[in-house]
Protein backbone atom coordinates (compact mmCIF):
# COMPACT_ATOMS: atom_id res chain seq x y z
CA UNK A 1 0.00 0.00 0.00
CA UNK A 2 0.82 3.56 -0.75
CA UNK A 3 0.55 6.45 1.54
CA UNK A 4 -0.19 9.51 -0.24
CA UNK A 5 0.15 12.81 1.50
CA UNK A 6 -1.70 16.42 0.18
CA UNK A 7 -0.22 19.82 1.59
CA UNK A 8 -1.59 23.40 1.96
CA UNK A 9 -4.12 23.94 -0.59
CA UNK A 10 -3.99 20.30 -2.20
CA UNK A 11 -5.98 19.02 1.12
CA UNK A 12 -8.96 21.13 0.08
CA UNK A 13 -9.21 19.48 -3.35
CA UNK A 14 -8.93 16.53 -2.50
CA UNK A 15 -10.78 16.29 0.39
CA UNK A 16 -8.02 14.50 3.15
CA UNK A 17 -4.77 15.35 4.06
CA UNK A 18 -3.48 11.28 3.71
CA UNK A 19 -4.50 8.00 2.19
CA UNK A 20 -3.53 4.88 1.73
CA UNK A 21 -4.09 3.06 -1.29
CA UNK A 22 -2.99 0.67 -4.01
CA UNK A 23 -1.40 1.94 -7.03
CA UNK A 24 -3.11 0.98 -10.17
CA UNK A 25 0.08 -1.18 -11.96
CA UNK A 26 -0.06 1.05 -14.85
CA UNK A 27 1.93 3.86 -12.49
CA UNK A 28 5.37 3.68 -13.26
CA UNK A 29 6.39 7.26 -12.17
CA UNK A 30 5.76 10.53 -10.31
CA UNK A 31 4.55 12.09 -13.53
CA UNK A 32 2.30 8.77 -13.99
CA UNK A 33 1.02 9.37 -10.52
CA UNK A 34 0.33 13.22 -11.24
CA UNK A 35 -1.93 12.30 -14.27
CA UNK A 36 -3.66 9.43 -12.94
CA UNK A 37 -4.64 11.96 -9.42
CA UNK A 38 -5.82 15.17 -11.24
CA UNK A 39 -8.43 12.88 -12.96
CA UNK A 40 -9.05 11.26 -9.99
CA UNK A 41 -9.83 14.61 -8.11
CA UNK A 42 -11.17 16.36 -11.43
CA UNK A 43 -8.31 18.90 -10.05
CA UNK A 44 -8.16 20.32 -13.68
CA UNK A 45 -4.49 20.41 -13.52
CA UNK A 46 -3.47 21.30 -10.33
CA UNK A 47 -1.74 18.12 -9.45
CA UNK A 48 0.18 18.70 -12.43
CA UNK A 49 1.14 22.25 -11.85
CA UNK A 50 5.06 22.31 -11.79
CA UNK A 51 5.16 24.77 -8.47
CA UNK A 52 3.61 21.52 -6.59
CA UNK A 53 6.58 19.22 -6.07
CA UNK A 54 6.65 15.73 -4.69
CA UNK A 55 8.59 13.83 -2.58
CA UNK A 56 9.22 10.44 -1.88
CA UNK A 57 10.28 8.67 1.39
CA UNK A 58 11.09 12.55 2.53
CA UNK A 59 13.30 13.02 -1.02
CA UNK A 60 11.94 15.43 -3.81
CA UNK A 61 11.98 14.13 -6.91
CA UNK A 62 12.00 14.08 -10.52
CA UNK A 63 8.89 13.70 -12.59
CA UNK A 64 10.71 10.60 -14.45
CA UNK A 65 11.74 8.87 -11.25
CA UNK A 66 9.95 6.18 -10.47
CA UNK A 67 7.55 4.88 -7.41
CA UNK A 68 6.92 2.04 -5.68
CA UNK A 69 3.61 0.64 -4.11
CA UNK A 70 5.14 1.08 -0.85
CA UNK A 71 6.28 4.51 -0.78
CA UNK A 72 5.21 7.97 1.30
CA UNK A 73 4.36 10.06 -1.51
CA UNK A 74 4.14 13.91 -0.40
CA UNK A 75 2.12 16.60 -3.22
CA UNK A 76 3.96 19.99 -1.51
CA UNK A 77 2.69 22.98 -3.18
CA UNK A 78 5.29 25.88 -2.54
CA UNK A 79 5.98 26.08 0.79
CA UNK A 80 7.12 28.99 3.38
CA UNK A 81 6.91 29.10 6.95
CA UNK A 82 7.96 32.59 9.47
CA UNK B 1 18.62 23.47 17.79
CA UNK B 2 15.43 23.03 16.13
CA UNK B 3 12.19 22.79 17.46
CA UNK B 4 8.21 22.64 15.62
CA UNK B 5 6.19 22.92 18.57
CA UNK B 6 2.23 23.09 18.61
CA UNK B 7 2.77 25.12 21.81
CA UNK B 8 3.26 28.45 22.55
CA UNK B 9 6.47 30.28 21.75
CA UNK B 10 7.85 32.22 24.75
CA UNK B 11 10.68 34.72 22.75
CA UNK B 12 11.78 36.30 26.03
CA UNK B 13 11.93 33.02 28.54
CA UNK B 14 14.19 31.43 25.08
CA UNK B 15 16.91 34.33 24.94
CA UNK B 16 17.67 34.42 28.29
CA UNK B 17 18.50 30.86 27.76
CA UNK B 18 20.10 31.63 24.38
CA UNK B 19 22.48 33.84 26.16
CA UNK B 20 23.34 31.85 28.75
CA UNK B 21 24.56 29.27 26.20
CA UNK B 22 26.01 31.97 24.36
CA UNK B 23 27.68 34.32 27.06
CA UNK B 24 30.97 34.18 25.60
CA UNK B 25 29.60 35.34 22.44
CA UNK B 26 29.53 38.86 22.09
CA UNK B 27 26.82 39.88 19.87
CA UNK B 28 23.45 38.36 19.14
CA UNK B 29 20.37 38.99 17.11
CA UNK B 30 16.84 37.71 17.61
CA UNK B 31 13.99 37.27 15.11
CA UNK B 32 10.23 36.87 16.48
CA UNK B 33 7.65 36.85 14.02
CA UNK B 34 4.22 37.42 15.72
CA UNK B 35 0.58 36.20 13.61
CA UNK B 36 -0.48 40.04 12.47
CA UNK B 37 -4.01 40.84 13.45
CA UNK B 38 -4.72 42.40 9.66
CA UNK B 39 -3.91 40.66 6.11
CA UNK B 40 -4.23 42.21 2.64
CA UNK B 41 -7.74 40.78 2.74
CA UNK B 42 -8.84 41.95 5.90
CA UNK B 43 -8.87 41.25 10.12
CA UNK B 44 -7.66 37.95 10.91
CA UNK B 45 -8.94 36.06 13.22
CA UNK B 46 -6.59 31.99 12.93
CA UNK B 47 -3.43 31.44 11.50
CA UNK B 48 -3.10 27.33 10.90
CA UNK B 49 1.11 26.25 10.29
CA UNK B 50 1.18 22.83 8.93
CA UNK B 51 5.01 21.40 8.85
CA UNK B 52 5.97 17.99 7.45
CA UNK B 53 8.29 16.05 9.65
CA UNK B 54 11.28 15.29 9.07
CA UNK B 55 11.49 16.67 5.81
CA UNK B 56 10.35 20.12 7.74
CA UNK B 57 13.12 19.63 10.24
CA UNK B 58 16.41 17.89 8.09
CA UNK B 59 15.00 21.25 5.84
CA UNK B 60 15.73 23.35 8.29
CA UNK B 61 18.92 21.78 9.98
CA UNK B 62 20.58 22.09 6.41
CA UNK B 63 19.66 25.80 6.13
CA UNK B 64 21.80 25.81 9.71
CA UNK B 65 24.56 24.28 8.26
CA UNK B 66 24.87 26.67 5.23
CA UNK B 67 24.90 29.66 8.17
CA UNK B 68 27.92 27.73 10.31
CA UNK B 69 29.61 27.74 6.59
CA UNK B 70 28.76 31.14 5.71
CA UNK B 71 29.58 32.79 8.93
CA UNK B 72 31.54 32.50 12.06
CA UNK B 73 28.39 31.48 14.66
CA UNK B 74 28.70 30.31 18.29
CA UNK B 75 25.31 29.25 18.49
CA UNK B 76 22.10 29.08 16.30
CA UNK B 77 18.43 28.31 17.70
CA UNK B 78 15.55 27.80 15.55
CA UNK B 79 11.79 27.20 16.91
CA UNK B 80 8.66 27.12 14.91
CA UNK B 81 5.02 26.40 15.57
CA UNK B 82 2.42 24.77 14.15
CA UNK B 83 -1.26 24.26 14.58
CA UNK B 84 -3.48 26.59 15.37
CA UNK B 85 -2.57 30.54 15.95
CA UNK B 86 -4.24 33.52 16.93
CA UNK B 87 -3.47 36.98 16.03
CA UNK B 88 -0.04 38.23 18.82
CA UNK B 89 0.94 34.47 18.63
CA UNK B 90 4.42 33.84 18.28
CA UNK B 91 5.21 31.78 14.88
CA UNK B 92 8.58 31.97 14.90
CA UNK B 93 12.45 32.44 17.00
CA UNK B 94 15.26 32.89 15.31
CA UNK B 95 18.47 33.34 17.38
CA UNK B 96 21.85 33.40 15.79
CA UNK B 97 25.11 34.16 18.62
CA UNK B 98 28.74 35.50 16.93
CA UNK B 99 31.67 37.36 18.14
CA UNK B 100 30.72 39.48 15.05
CA UNK B 101 27.72 41.79 15.02
CA UNK B 102 27.91 41.78 11.55
CA UNK B 103 27.65 37.90 11.11
CA UNK B 104 25.10 37.47 13.97
CA UNK B 105 22.73 39.92 11.94
CA UNK B 106 23.17 38.59 8.47
CA UNK B 107 22.59 34.84 10.16
CA UNK B 108 19.49 35.84 11.59
CA UNK B 109 18.38 37.32 8.31
CA UNK B 110 19.64 34.55 6.16
CA UNK B 111 17.62 31.96 8.33
CA UNK B 112 14.48 33.98 8.18
CA UNK B 113 14.86 34.14 4.73
CA UNK B 114 15.33 30.62 4.44
CA UNK B 115 12.09 29.66 6.60
CA UNK B 116 9.93 32.05 4.62
CA UNK B 117 10.60 30.86 1.45
CA UNK B 118 12.09 26.72 1.40
CA UNK B 119 11.14 25.69 4.78
CA UNK B 120 8.47 22.60 4.48
CA UNK B 121 5.44 24.69 6.14
CA UNK B 122 2.05 25.49 4.75
CA UNK B 123 -0.07 28.43 6.10
CA UNK B 124 -3.73 29.08 6.10
CA UNK B 125 -5.00 32.31 7.24
CA UNK B 126 -8.69 32.35 8.03
CA UNK B 127 -10.19 36.18 7.49
CA UNK B 128 -13.81 36.79 8.14
CA UNK B 129 -14.30 32.60 8.28
CA UNK B 130 -13.28 32.34 5.47
CA UNK B 131 -9.46 30.50 5.15
CA UNK B 132 -7.39 30.62 2.67
CA UNK B 133 -3.81 28.81 1.76
CA UNK B 134 -1.24 31.67 2.20
CA UNK B 135 2.27 31.17 -0.28
CA UNK B 136 5.30 33.38 -0.38
CA UNK B 137 4.95 36.61 -1.81
CA UNK B 138 7.21 37.73 -4.96
CA UNK B 139 8.91 39.98 -2.12
CA UNK B 140 10.21 36.60 0.08
CA UNK B 141 11.67 35.34 -2.63
CA UNK B 142 13.82 38.41 -3.65
CA UNK B 143 14.86 38.77 0.10
CA UNK B 144 16.08 35.26 -0.57
CA UNK B 145 17.90 35.85 -3.78
CA UNK B 146 20.27 38.19 -1.67
CA UNK B 147 22.00 35.10 -0.14
CA UNK B 148 22.23 32.89 -3.38
CA UNK B 149 19.76 30.24 -2.56
CA UNK B 150 20.63 28.53 -5.35
CA UNK B 151 23.42 27.83 -4.08
CA UNK B 152 22.31 26.95 -0.33
CA UNK B 153 20.14 24.31 -2.05
CA UNK B 154 22.51 22.92 -3.86
CA UNK B 155 24.38 22.42 -0.92
CA UNK B 156 21.41 20.57 0.10
CA UNK B 157 21.17 18.27 -2.32
CA UNK C 1 12.61 54.20 24.66
CA UNK C 2 15.87 54.82 25.66
CA UNK C 3 17.44 53.61 29.33
CA UNK C 4 21.01 54.18 30.55
CA UNK C 5 21.79 52.37 33.48
CA UNK C 6 24.17 51.09 35.82
CA UNK C 7 21.93 48.21 37.08
CA UNK C 8 22.60 44.18 35.14
CA UNK C 9 20.44 44.21 31.57
CA UNK C 10 17.91 41.35 31.33
CA UNK C 11 17.10 40.79 27.56
CA UNK C 12 14.91 38.27 28.09
CA UNK C 13 12.40 40.32 30.48
CA UNK C 14 13.07 43.11 28.03
CA UNK C 15 12.21 40.97 25.13
CA UNK C 16 8.86 39.74 26.56
CA UNK C 17 7.75 43.33 27.42
CA UNK C 18 8.73 44.86 24.14
CA UNK C 19 6.77 41.67 22.36
CA UNK C 20 3.60 42.42 24.83
CA UNK C 21 3.79 46.27 23.41
CA UNK C 22 4.57 45.09 19.85
CA UNK C 23 1.87 42.41 19.57
CA UNK C 24 0.35 43.65 16.57
CA UNK C 25 3.97 44.44 14.88
CA UNK C 26 4.57 41.41 13.16
CA UNK C 27 8.61 41.16 13.10
CA UNK C 28 10.51 42.19 16.15
CA UNK C 29 14.39 42.02 15.63
CA UNK C 30 16.60 42.41 18.53
CA UNK C 31 20.23 42.73 19.23
CA UNK C 32 22.18 42.14 22.66
CA UNK C 33 25.40 42.53 22.73
CA UNK C 34 27.44 41.19 25.62
CA UNK C 35 30.99 41.82 27.59
CA UNK C 36 33.55 39.66 25.78
CA UNK C 37 36.05 37.36 27.94
CA UNK C 38 38.76 38.22 25.39
CA UNK C 39 39.97 41.10 23.44
CA UNK C 40 42.92 41.53 20.82
CA UNK C 41 45.33 42.00 24.21
CA UNK C 42 43.83 39.13 26.01
CA UNK C 43 41.75 37.84 28.96
CA UNK C 44 39.32 40.85 29.71
CA UNK C 45 38.47 41.34 33.56
CA UNK C 46 36.42 44.13 33.37
CA UNK C 47 34.88 46.70 30.99
CA UNK C 48 34.01 50.19 32.31
CA UNK C 49 31.28 52.71 30.14
CA UNK C 50 31.28 56.37 30.93
CA UNK C 51 28.33 58.29 29.65
CA UNK C 52 27.53 62.04 29.77
CA UNK C 53 23.79 62.84 30.30
CA UNK C 54 21.90 64.06 28.26
CA UNK C 55 24.32 64.05 25.59
CA UNK C 56 24.26 60.69 25.53
CA UNK C 57 19.99 60.47 25.59
CA UNK C 58 20.02 63.21 23.43
CA UNK C 59 21.93 61.35 20.12
CA UNK C 60 20.07 58.16 20.68
CA UNK C 61 17.07 60.13 20.38
CA UNK C 62 17.57 61.83 17.24
CA UNK C 63 19.00 58.86 15.90
CA UNK C 64 15.83 56.70 16.56
CA UNK C 65 13.93 59.67 15.10
CA UNK C 66 16.25 59.26 12.07
CA UNK C 67 14.98 55.32 12.10
CA UNK C 68 11.48 56.19 12.39
CA UNK C 69 11.77 58.40 9.42
CA UNK C 70 14.03 55.60 7.25
CA UNK C 71 11.71 52.44 8.05
CA UNK C 72 7.78 51.95 8.89
CA UNK C 73 8.50 50.95 12.75
CA UNK C 74 5.68 49.92 15.54
CA UNK C 75 8.24 50.21 18.48
CA UNK C 76 12.18 50.84 19.10
CA UNK C 77 13.40 50.01 22.52
CA UNK C 78 17.13 50.84 23.35
CA UNK C 79 18.69 50.10 26.95
CA UNK C 80 22.34 50.99 27.41
CA UNK C 81 24.30 49.83 30.39
CA UNK C 82 27.09 52.34 32.00
CA UNK C 83 29.59 51.65 34.71
CA UNK C 84 31.96 48.55 35.48
CA UNK C 85 30.84 45.32 34.16
CA UNK C 86 32.27 41.37 33.70
CA UNK C 87 32.93 39.34 31.08
CA UNK C 88 28.96 38.39 29.94
CA UNK C 89 27.31 41.19 31.15
CA UNK C 90 25.05 42.90 28.42
CA UNK C 91 26.25 45.84 27.54
CA UNK C 92 23.38 46.96 24.89
CA UNK C 93 19.70 45.49 23.90
CA UNK C 94 18.07 47.30 20.85
CA UNK C 95 14.64 46.35 20.11
CA UNK C 96 12.59 47.56 16.61
CA UNK C 97 9.87 46.52 15.82
CA UNK C 98 7.48 46.46 12.30
CA UNK C 99 5.25 45.00 9.68
CA UNK C 100 8.18 44.34 7.82
CA UNK C 101 10.74 42.25 8.58
CA UNK C 102 13.23 44.12 6.44
CA UNK C 103 12.44 47.53 8.42
CA UNK C 104 13.02 45.65 11.55
CA UNK C 105 16.09 43.92 10.81
CA UNK C 106 17.59 47.18 9.17
CA UNK C 107 16.66 49.54 11.85
CA UNK C 108 18.41 47.31 14.64
CA UNK C 109 21.18 47.09 12.71
CA UNK C 110 21.25 50.85 11.68
CA UNK C 111 21.40 51.91 15.81
CA UNK C 112 23.77 49.13 16.72
CA UNK C 113 26.15 51.08 14.27
CA UNK C 114 24.99 54.67 15.49
CA UNK C 115 25.25 52.95 18.93
CA UNK C 116 28.75 52.41 17.99
CA UNK C 117 30.35 54.91 16.47
CA UNK C 118 27.79 57.74 17.05
CA UNK C 119 26.38 57.02 20.51
CA UNK C 120 28.10 59.73 23.51
CA UNK C 121 29.90 56.64 25.25
CA UNK C 122 33.38 55.97 26.61
CA UNK C 123 34.43 52.42 27.32
CA UNK C 124 37.45 50.97 29.40
CA UNK C 125 38.62 48.03 29.16
CA UNK C 126 40.35 46.00 31.54
CA UNK C 127 43.28 43.63 30.43
CA UNK C 128 45.73 41.48 33.08
CA UNK C 129 45.37 44.77 35.46
CA UNK C 130 45.85 46.88 32.88
CA UNK C 131 43.07 49.36 31.31
CA UNK C 132 42.96 50.63 28.34
CA UNK C 133 40.09 53.08 26.80
CA UNK C 134 39.00 51.78 23.51
CA UNK C 135 37.81 53.48 20.62
CA UNK C 136 35.78 52.85 17.28
CA UNK C 137 37.95 50.32 15.39
CA UNK C 138 38.20 51.06 11.43
CA UNK C 139 35.13 48.10 10.89
CA UNK C 140 32.65 49.96 12.88
CA UNK C 141 33.17 53.32 11.23
CA UNK C 142 32.65 51.13 7.80
CA UNK C 143 29.87 49.22 9.33
CA UNK C 144 28.43 53.07 9.91
CA UNK C 145 28.76 54.93 6.93
CA UNK C 146 26.54 51.96 5.28
CA UNK C 147 23.35 54.39 6.00
CA UNK C 148 24.99 57.45 4.71
CA UNK C 149 25.59 58.32 8.66
CA UNK C 150 26.80 62.12 7.22
CA UNK C 151 22.51 62.37 6.34
CA UNK C 152 21.37 61.01 9.32
CA UNK C 153 23.95 63.52 11.41
CA UNK C 154 22.57 66.27 9.05
CA UNK C 155 19.31 65.44 10.53
CA UNK C 156 20.45 65.98 13.47
CA UNK C 157 21.68 69.73 13.12
CA UNK D 1 33.22 79.53 37.54
CA UNK D 2 33.58 77.61 34.12
CA UNK D 3 32.73 73.51 34.43
CA UNK D 4 35.29 71.18 32.74
CA UNK D 5 35.06 67.73 31.87
CA UNK D 6 37.66 65.34 30.55
CA UNK D 7 36.34 62.51 29.22
CA UNK D 8 37.94 58.67 28.02
CA UNK D 9 41.75 58.67 27.45
CA UNK D 10 41.29 62.70 28.54
CA UNK D 11 40.56 62.01 32.14
CA UNK D 12 43.84 59.38 32.53
CA UNK D 13 45.67 62.72 31.30
CA UNK D 14 44.52 65.18 33.02
CA UNK D 15 44.28 62.91 36.21
CA UNK D 16 40.07 63.95 36.82
CA UNK D 17 37.08 63.61 35.04
CA UNK D 18 35.43 67.59 36.30
CA UNK D 19 37.48 70.45 37.74
CA UNK D 20 35.29 73.86 38.31
CA UNK D 21 37.47 76.71 37.78
CA UNK D 22 37.90 80.96 36.61
CA UNK D 23 39.25 80.70 33.20
CA UNK D 24 41.66 83.28 32.47
CA UNK D 25 40.08 86.39 30.41
CA UNK D 26 42.83 85.70 27.23
CA UNK D 27 40.85 83.00 26.67
CA UNK D 28 37.67 84.17 24.06
CA UNK D 29 37.34 80.56 21.81
CA UNK D 30 37.47 76.91 22.31
CA UNK D 31 40.54 76.86 20.55
CA UNK D 32 42.28 78.82 22.87
CA UNK D 33 41.43 76.87 25.83
CA UNK D 34 42.61 73.59 23.65
CA UNK D 35 45.87 75.68 23.71
CA UNK D 36 45.36 76.47 27.26
CA UNK D 37 44.56 73.15 28.80
CA UNK D 38 46.83 71.54 26.87
CA UNK D 39 50.46 73.41 27.86
CA UNK D 40 48.91 73.39 31.53
CA UNK D 41 48.38 69.51 32.00
CA UNK D 42 51.42 68.79 29.85
CA UNK D 43 49.30 66.62 26.90
CA UNK D 44 51.73 67.18 24.31
CA UNK D 45 49.09 68.23 21.53
CA UNK D 46 45.93 65.56 22.76
CA UNK D 47 43.86 68.30 23.55
CA UNK D 48 43.80 70.03 20.08
CA UNK D 49 43.53 66.86 18.30
CA UNK D 50 40.77 67.27 15.60
CA UNK D 51 39.12 63.85 16.78
CA UNK D 52 38.71 65.25 20.54
CA UNK D 53 36.05 66.83 20.20
CA UNK D 54 34.03 70.46 22.53
CA UNK D 55 30.58 70.08 23.80
CA UNK D 56 29.63 73.50 25.15
CA UNK D 57 26.57 73.59 27.34
CA UNK D 58 25.90 69.88 25.76
CA UNK D 59 25.95 71.33 22.31
CA UNK D 60 29.22 70.24 19.72
CA UNK D 61 31.14 73.61 18.62
CA UNK D 62 33.67 74.41 16.44
CA UNK D 63 37.39 75.61 17.46
CA UNK D 64 36.27 79.32 16.51
CA UNK D 65 33.34 79.63 18.87
CA UNK D 66 33.27 81.63 21.92
CA UNK D 67 33.69 80.36 25.65
CA UNK D 68 31.82 82.06 28.87
CA UNK D 69 33.30 81.98 31.90
CA UNK D 70 30.08 80.10 33.02
CA UNK D 71 29.84 77.27 30.90
CA UNK D 72 30.02 73.47 31.24
CA UNK D 73 32.67 72.73 28.63
CA UNK D 74 33.37 68.83 28.23
CA UNK D 75 36.33 67.29 26.17
CA UNK D 76 35.49 64.16 23.94
CA UNK D 77 37.74 62.24 22.69
CA UNK D 78 35.84 59.44 20.12
CA UNK D 79 32.89 58.36 21.17
CA UNK D 80 31.02 54.76 20.53
CA UNK D 81 29.37 52.65 22.93
CA UNK D 82 27.73 49.43 22.18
Amino acid sequence: MAKLLYFGRLSDLTGTTVEVLDLPDDIRTAADLRDWLDLRFEASGAMKEPTVRIAINNEIVFDADPVAGDDEIAFMPPVGGG
Amino acid sequence: MITITDLPIHSGDLLRAFEAENAAAGAIVTFTGQVRPNSNSGAVSALFLQAYSPMTETGIERAIKTANAKWPLTGVKVVHRVGEMQPGDTIVFVAAASKHRRAAFEAADFLMDYLKTEAVFWKKETVADKATWIEPRAEDYQDARRWNMEQAQACQE
